[in-house]
């Protein structure tokens, strides 16, 4: 595809360490190519909202029928491996903020800098979650190798969940919490990973130079996919860990 | 029709047991003859009321835009390249407050009626017969009240008496459909399901699962029999003789056995029973020969009683060769005398 | 700091004749393949789903030749459960929901706005390739084995069934997430990039129906994603939230697929509303009548589709309030629908009427989508629907709406914007016989099922009892003949393609954006950056030349 | 830019402007926020997730739900007011975010109402049957050995 650039908008790097940017060819302004992609993300955000949502209803509709399962099974998990995790969230989700505003202020070094500091965080995040996972895995409650070898009718064993310590004898399936907190768990951080690695192309793209006072945007969607990130945990955090 | 809306919500609400609807309705021959609903055969009429209210109401409007059609395109269409529309009004807000009113009045109606006949739908009344339907792939079974002997594929009922039941599946979801009774619930599995309905005409009916349930969900049917009360007195469902055990048999086979065994050698899910059992050369009945699997070690078997009650009740035990891959759902609890029962009819098929 | 931003496109138009248009501007595979202009992915998904409804229409002509007996005419019971499977998904997932807004909508949104292109074109691609990886996971799930658990998937069936549903689940996935990406495209083409002076009440009403549309497939679709992901999670490691040996509940499944499905069927019915309005405008050459009130009722229907889906599920064991509150809030459904078709009648009435072919699609969108709604009402009643609910009624219903409805509508404005899209015009003669033929066929087809249904035949019956025979007969011969009538659209309008006539430069007459750019269009789509200065279907500034002069 | 969008008014460039220095007229009127707000904003959030851990260490019965999620729900406005820029956002974009959150909860509510009205319902039986191929779960076993 060729488009003839002669009508095409420049806006110009605020200094020689920057790129200057070319607006796309279908868009008559700057600034109508900024809302127009920020309108776009915000979209695509809510859909992540309502894929989430998907999972939160079936955490509360069976949350509504089997209580005391969702309570016994919020107890084996580590309430205070999950506030850590939160507050990393938090921190990364506040470096991502100061990340975007060193962009909007064409701070090159910082926003390099804010955005590693995000990066660590989810690193850490994620550090912990695996630690959280292999705990569950040895107690029988998510057995990842068997994870996919099903469940025997004759025998009534569901190869993932043994629970050999017993913790949950006693309410009826035992097993749906901890399905429901692996899910939610690794799709989110699923979302996590994607987002770091969102991050570090931010990072290729701002040792470039690309971002700048007069160009953020892609900074800006990704820092809001960031947020978005951490919005979902602020919600997961107590229902999963502190549930009662 | 009009008048039932605004009486009393439902008798059976109250749970007043007296109070049991009788039908309200013309006979229902009349509304077959030229409905498009089957004969009426139960007390929810409800639904034909409503039915065909709305359907009135469907051709009235249905025509009214045809004919509105027909005529602007007749009277008005161009006829040379240059013409302009007769009118260019673009709005007339009277009438597009009449098209909004008018048809929200009539759908109010048609919920408040349809509401009022689920009413009726939803309250079991009291001293209504408690009937059991499990439905499994894919077929079946009916448990009748203060009875041990089940039915198989087909239902007796009392006419003029409120079946109600409880429905369980153990399985997937099927559904309880009764065209004639007006009745439909799905069956869940993992909970109990209920329907209920008052039989109001003797006669034979039709009972389909109307939920898919996978590859026989269509032969997944039994026949309901309406009958007075001297007939249901003698326990139609109880239909095994002791003296003639075969036919119970035959009865079981074409309840639990048929959708995934022939008789006359073709292949179904299952393998054939034809050349089960064979008539030797004195002509008495032996068993045939089979090659099945034991364990994954193919071998040669002679078939016999013992063979068959292990393959009733635990058919992983031995696989018929060509049938290796497929499961069979085990009968553990098939009472001993129904499964002599089975046995005795494959032994009618020999030399056939 | 300074930019340059020039207020007026100041580009010079080319001249005309022997001029460069968006189909031989470039050429070579690549130039299709990795083009970000919205006109060549229209024309790709156009091909797409045309491919995909011959399909589907293919599954359909077996599912019927095999209900010509009661024990069933050709497969065995599995095979045909398979067949009407694929039936149902093909024509749901593969062609109904993508095939206005991904073909028509991505041709036509942009050139109505008077924009270049839609506001995200690389998106716009991407969702063109997620159709097509989706298109991929459904054939590969045929090659795996099939699928037979209907285009539902209900729970638990499909999650015990021991055929490709995972494989079809990730396709729908993938196509959901094309939806979307399409969905998100147009509300903020619409928002950001219309022309000057082009107000939201000057929007021609496909726009506006497809914004509704695209509203709908933003916020439902996502739930479809998770859903069919859950379904797949228990396939793979048994999470039990279905699985009602795991203590899961079969009902909630449901509830999450008709959360999307219910206002899905908006999703694929308000861009052939959005159709009709325009076509109706331009081949009565009258404005649209009650225009605000057609345009919010797309919202309205929009809105009010979120909060109706219970009523898929009157007889699936959710509690009796519920239904209550799920039938009540149906009925609102039928308003908007209502005031749509009347309004499209007083459109006509004392217009100047061109009986040509995309009218004559259009009058038969109008007869069927009267049936089809119409039998929607009487669906809505509580305990009307369960006597009806999973029979033949039903499937008569929605294949009013579905078939009946969308792809006529679908016909209608390839017929009307083909001249535009391509420059050639089709064999008019032809295309009134085919029209002709396809009504025909498609009522002998689906009015017989509607006797059928509310006598009782239930659906998905690979086998039925002998007394429906007559009428499964009556659909079975209407369905050859919607077969050969579709056979002989699609023979002229590809024969066209090679020795169709010149078309005009507007063929028919249209005021709006989309007519007033070169035909074919150019790869901006327009000379010049064009303003609106007068209202919506305002036909006293048409230039009547502009009809008959060849397209350049 | 046309007089007829919804981003209208920011429809003059750069001119003029650029007395601002941070050159952020070129996106659009952009708010950029004080790094002591945002560090207050974290504070917060910081201090309701302790809040959040304590109050669910004291039972309130069945309100202990309800208040994790209103306390979730304020640390969930906080990130999307201020780390997330919406309270500077253009209208439509409020609109299309929130909105999710209200489709979100039509799910919601029709669902969970559904489940918790049918232990009230004659029909809807929430009475647990045996399904085919019996799942018994292991710790029953266990209960049964005891």
């Amino acid at each position: 595809m060729s488009h003839d650039g002669h009508h095409s908008v420049v806006i110009p790097a605020p200094g020689p360490e920057f790129q200057s940017h070319t607006v796309a060819h279908h868009f008559d302004t700057p600034v109508q190519e900024f809302q127009s992609a920020k309108l776009g993300f915000w979209l695509f955000l809510a859909t992540e909202i309502l894929l989430f949502g998907g999972l939160f209803a079936a955490y509360f509709y069976y949350h509504q029928m089997y209580h005391e399962t969702f309570h016994l099974g919020g107890q084996q998990l580590d309430w205070w491996l999950g506030a850590l995790n939160t507050s990393v969230l938090l921190l990364s989700s506040w470096t991502m903020a100061m990340g975007v505003r060193s962009a909007q202020t064409s701070q090159k070094g910082k926003l390099l800098m804010y955005c590693g500091l995000t990066v660590l965080g989810a690193v850490i995040f994620l550090v912990i979650k695996f630690f959280e996972y292999k705990a569950k895995n040895e107690h029988g409650l998510i057995e990842f190798a068997h994870l996919f070898d099903g469940y025997n009718g004759a025998t009534g064993q569901l190869s993932w969940f043994t629970d050999h310590d017993g913790v949950m004898a006693g309410v009826p399936h035992g097993h749906l919490f901890f399905a429901i907190y692996l899910t939610m768990t690794a799709i989110h951080g699923l979302h996590v990973i994607i987002g770091a690695g969102l991050i570090v192309w931010i990072m290729k793209g701002a040792a470039k130079g690309r971002f700048h006072a007069g160009y953020y945007l892609p900074v800006d969607l990704v820092g809001l996919y960031w947020h978005l990130v951490d919005l979902i945990w602020i919600f997961l955090f107590p229902l999963l860990y502190l549930v009662s | 029709m009009f008048v039932n809306l605004f009486q009393d919500p439902v008798n059976a609400a109250q749970g007043v047991a007296e109070s049991v609807p009788q039908n309200p309705h013309a006979p229902a021959q009349t509304i077959d003859a030229w409905g498009q609903l089957p004969k009426l055969a139960s007390t929810f009429g409800d639904v034909d009321g409503l039915f065909y209210f709305t359907y009135a109401v469907c051709i009235f409007f249905f025509v009214l835009i045809f004919a509105a059609l027909l005529y602007s395109v007749i009277k008005w269409h161009r006829k040379t390249y240059d013409q302009p529309a007769a009118s260019n009004v673009t709005h007339n807000t009277p009438l597009e407050v009449v098209w909004t009113v008018i048809p929200l009045i009539i759908v109010m109606v048609m919920f408040a009626w349809g509401f009022k006949g689920s009413l009726d739908m939803t309250n079991v009344p009291h001293g209504a017969r408690q009937y059991k339907a499990t439905a499994k792939q894919w077929n079946w079974t009916f448990s009748y009240p203060n009875d041990p002997v089940q039915s198989y594929g087909e239902l007796w009922l009392e006419v003029g008496k409120p079946a109600s039941f409880l429905l369980e599946s153990t399985d997937v979801l099927h559904a309880f459909y009764m065209p004639s009774m007006r009745v439909k619930r799905d069956v869940v599995p993992g909970r109990y399901q209920k329907v209920w309905f008052q039989p109001i005409e003797k006669g034979e009916y039709h009972l389909f699962c109307a939920e898919y349930c996978g590859d026989d969900h269509s032969k997944m049917y039994a026949k309901v029999h309406v009958v007075d009360a001297v007939e249901y007195a003698k326990r139609p469902w109880d239909q095994w003789d002791d003296n003639n055990p075969a036919k119970g048999g035959e009865s079981r086979y074409k309840a639990l056995c048929s959708s995934c065994h022939s008789l006359d050698g073709t292949p179904l899910t299952g393998p054939s029973w034809k050349g089960l059992f064979v008539k030797d050369a004195s002509g008495a009945i032996v068993g045939g020969q089979r090659d099945v699997f034991v364990g994954g070690v193919k071998e040669t078997i002679t078939v016999d009683d013992a063979y068959i009650i292990e393959s009733i009740k635990n058919p992983e035990a031995k696989k018929a060769a060509g049938h290796e891959k497929n499961a069979m759902t085990a009968f553990p609890n098939l009472p001993d005398r129904e499964i002599h029962g089975i046995i005795e009819f494959m032994k009618t098929l020999a030399g056939k | 700091m300074t930019t340059n931003v020039p207020a007026v496109d100041t580009h010079v138009a080319e001249p005309t004749s022997g001029r460069k248009n968006f189909l031989n501007c470039s050429s070579g595979f690549m130039s299709w393949a990795g083009t970000l202009d919205h006109k060549r992915i229209g024309l790709m998904y156009l091909v797409g789903v045309s491919i995909a409804f011959l399909c589907g229409g293919l599954f359909a002509l077996l599912v019927r030749l095999h209900l010509w007996s009661p024990e069933g005419a050709l497969f065995a019971n599995a095979d045909y459960n398979q067949i009407f499977t694929l039936h149902g998904a093909f024509m749901v997932f593969l062609f109904v929901i993508p095939a206005i807004p991904g073909s028509l909508g991505n041709m036509v949104l942009p050139l109505m706005l008077g924009a270049k292109d839609v506001a995200l074109p690389r998106l716009n691609l991407l969702s063109f390739y997620l159709w097509c990886s989706g298109a991929v996971m459904a054939t590969l799930a045929i090659i795996l084995g099939g699928f037979d658990t209907g285009w539902t998937f209900y729970a638990p069936y499909s999650i015990y069934t021991d055929k490709a549903v995972v494989s079809i689940g990730l396709g729908i996935f993938l196509l959901g997430f094309s939806s979307i990406f399409t969905g998100l495209n147009f509300i903020v083409t619409v928002h950001k990039l219309r022309a000057p002076g082009l107000t939201w009440f000057r929007m021609p009403l496909f726009v506006w129906a497809l914004y509704a549309t695209s509203i709908l497939q933003v916020l439902a679709t996502p739930v479809l994603g998770i859903t069919v992901l859950l379904v797949a999670f228990e396939r793979l490691y048994n999470i039990g939230i279905f699985d009602p040996r795991l203590g899961g509940d079969p009902v909630l499944f449901e509830h999450f697929f008709w959360f999307y499905s219910h206002p899905a069927v908006y999703i694929m019915v308000l861009p052939a509303f959005g159709i009709v309005s325009e076509l109706v405008s331009v081949h009565s050459r009258k404005p649209l009548f009650g225009y605000k009130l057609i345009a919010f009722s797309s919202l309205a229907i929009a809105i009010i589709s979120f909060l109706v889906w219970g009523h898929h599920m009157f007889t699936s064991g959710q509690s009796t309030y519920a239904m209550f509150a799920f039938s009540f809030l149906t009925f609102f459904v039928a308003i908007p629908t209502a005031i749509k078709e009347f309004s499209w009648v007083a459109t006509i009435w004392k217009g100047s009427i061109a009986l040509n072919s995309p009218m004559l699609y259009t009058l038969a969108f109008l007869i069927i989508f009267a049936i089809g709604g119409l039998t929607g009402v009487i669906l809505g009643a509580l305990n009307v629907d369960i006597h009806l609910h999973d029979t033949y009624f039903v499937v008569a219903h929605f294949h009013y709406v579905m078939m009946g409805s969308i792809a006529l509508a679908f016909f209608a404005g390839l017929h009307h914007w083909w001249p535009k899209m391509f420059g050639v015009m089709y064999n008019e003669t032809l295309a009134k016989i085919a029209c002709g033929i396809i009504f025909i066929g498609f009522n002998t087809t689906f009015l017989p099922q509607f006797i059928m249904g509310s006598r009782g035949m239930p659906r998905r019956y690979a086998t039925y009892v002998p007394e429906y025979a007559p009428y499964h007969h009556a659909s079975t011969i209407g369905a050859v003949i919607l077969g050969l009538g579709i056979a002989l659209m699609v023979y002229y309008l590809v024969a066209s393609l090679f020795s169709g006539k010149r078309a005009m430069q507007n063929q028919w007459g249209g005021v709006t954006l989309d007519w007033h750019t070169p035909t074919p269009p150019p790869l901006e789509n327009f000379d010049h950056s064009p303003s609106v200065t007068t209202e919506v279907y305002d036909y006293s500034v048409l230039d009547l030349e502009t009809t008959r002069t060849p397209a350049s | 830019m046309s007089a007829s969008n919804d981003n209208a008014g920011h429809g003059h460039t750069a001119s003029g402007h650029d007395a601002h220095g941070h050159g952020e007229l070129q996106m659009g009127h952009h708010h950029v926020s004080s790094s002591a707000m945002f560090l207050n904003v974290l504070i917060a959030l910081l201090i309701l997730t302790a809040i959040t851990v304590g109050a669910s260490r004291i039972d309130f019965g069945s309100a202990n739900l309800l208040i994790a999620m209103a306390i979730a729900s304020v640390k969930a406005s906080l990130v999307i007011a201020f780390f997330m820029h919406v309270k500077w956002d253009t209208a439509i974009n409020k609109i299309v975010f929130l909105s999710s959150f209200l489709f979100l909860s039509l799910l919601f509510i029709f669902t969970l109402a559904d489940q918790a009205t049918r232990r009230m319902d004659d029909q809807a039986l929430t009475t647990k049957t045996p399904v085919d191929k019996q799942w018994v779960h292991p710790s029953t076993l266990a209960e049964q050995k005891q």
